[in-house]
């Protein structure tokens, strides 16, 4: 399951649909907007995505981490809107019946999640500027 | 032809606009960028965008048809 | 921060420990009671630790990690006695600025609890027996 | 010389007590767990267990003085 949020992702509902008899191990991630990037100090952020490939290309991610490991369940949730401080921007929940695959695919996914989806940040800073972040691949 | 173009991010802040109706006879998404870039005043290379035509990832030298909706996507920052 | 507990591991409780304006990163891994082992059907088990011991060497594995790793907070808890199938054994939290740093220190921390500090895991199975694990090194 | 053994999970099950005083001779954790294993018909070889005097991790072949708490570790399976 990938989908995209515009309200706060609810961490703890989330992790109730990771509960099964045959999980051994359950990895959650979460990126969070942070104070700081590189230098400058952040007062909050907005994610922009192209919803459509975005969605595609997220449930495309989940499938390849089910092929690759042996897990059991997989999902990722993506903010969009204006964020604050300390919100989540992105949730990944794997879980496994071993802690390999569960580590191995929930990197898998933040990576390529990442990497891969159409979805843009603009951080605020403290000065007053704002600016979508285009990073070198 | 007659295509639509989708803007997200810093293009859309350079084009003022999230989408835009043109008439083209641009034959391939490389070509059709070369048009926006100089409309809109584009400064970002091709070679750092990836390109969706119809809502999937395509190559910028793939055969336009008429309709068909492009999109030009800058080096994206989720997560 | 590491513990032994010996009521049920509380992870939204402990999940609400792990925020702060500087994580860009949290992980928290979750080791479960499953429902095989080998083959065998489990049904439910039990840890015993050396108390003394135990809190001793998680505490050193914490400070390892926070020395190895670029991280902010670090925390373990482990459960000892009676658990049933689903219930959480183990608990690992971790947040740091960047996700490479998370992830490497929570993989540290559950692997080196499991190979060192003196706990045991007695297993019940469906046929009656009950196993204490002694893994070979 | 007087010690305190304590002994956990399959070990304690051997012994049939989680504790137990002994008056001995042995001047190391090597030969109190031979006269123990002695005692309780453990089977585990010295080699596999690990060693912890007085609540630290220690040699096996560390000297032991009156009234130390000594215990032998089998492998370990948390988490």
């Amino acid at each position: 399951m990938f989908a995209l949020s515009e309200s706060a992702i609810d961490a703890s509902r989330l992790g109730r649909g990771l509960e099964s008899p045959r999980t051994g191990a359950a990895i959650v991630f979460e990126g969070r907007v942070r104070d700081h990037h590189q230098g400058r100090q952040v007062i909050g952020l907005a994610y922009e995505a192209y919803a459509e490939l975005a969605l595609a290309e997220g449930s495309r991610i989940i499938a390849e981490a089910r092929e690759r490991f042996a897990i059991e369940q997989a999902a990722c949730v993506h903010r969009v809107g204006e964020l604050s401080l300390g919100e989540t921007a992105v949730w990944v929940g794997v879980t496994a019946a071993h802690r390999d695959a569960a580590f191995a695919a929930c990197r898998y996914i933040i990576d390529e999640v990442k990497a891969r989806v159409p979805i843009w940040k603009r951080e605020h800073y403290a000065e007053g500027a704002s600016e979508w972040l285009h990073p070198d691949a | 032809m007659n295509f639509t173009l989708r803007y997200f991010a810093s293009l859309r802040d350079a084009a003022g606009c999230a989408e835009e109706q043109v008439a083209s006879a641009a034959e391939t998404p490389a070509a059709l960028y070369a048009e926006a870039a100089a409309r809109h005043g584009f400064t970002m290379p091709l070679a750092r965008l990836r390109v969706a035509v119809n809502g999937a990832f395509a190559h910028a030298d793939a055969a336009l048809h008429d309709g068909d909706e492009v999109v030009f996507l800058p080096p994206v920052s989720g997560g």
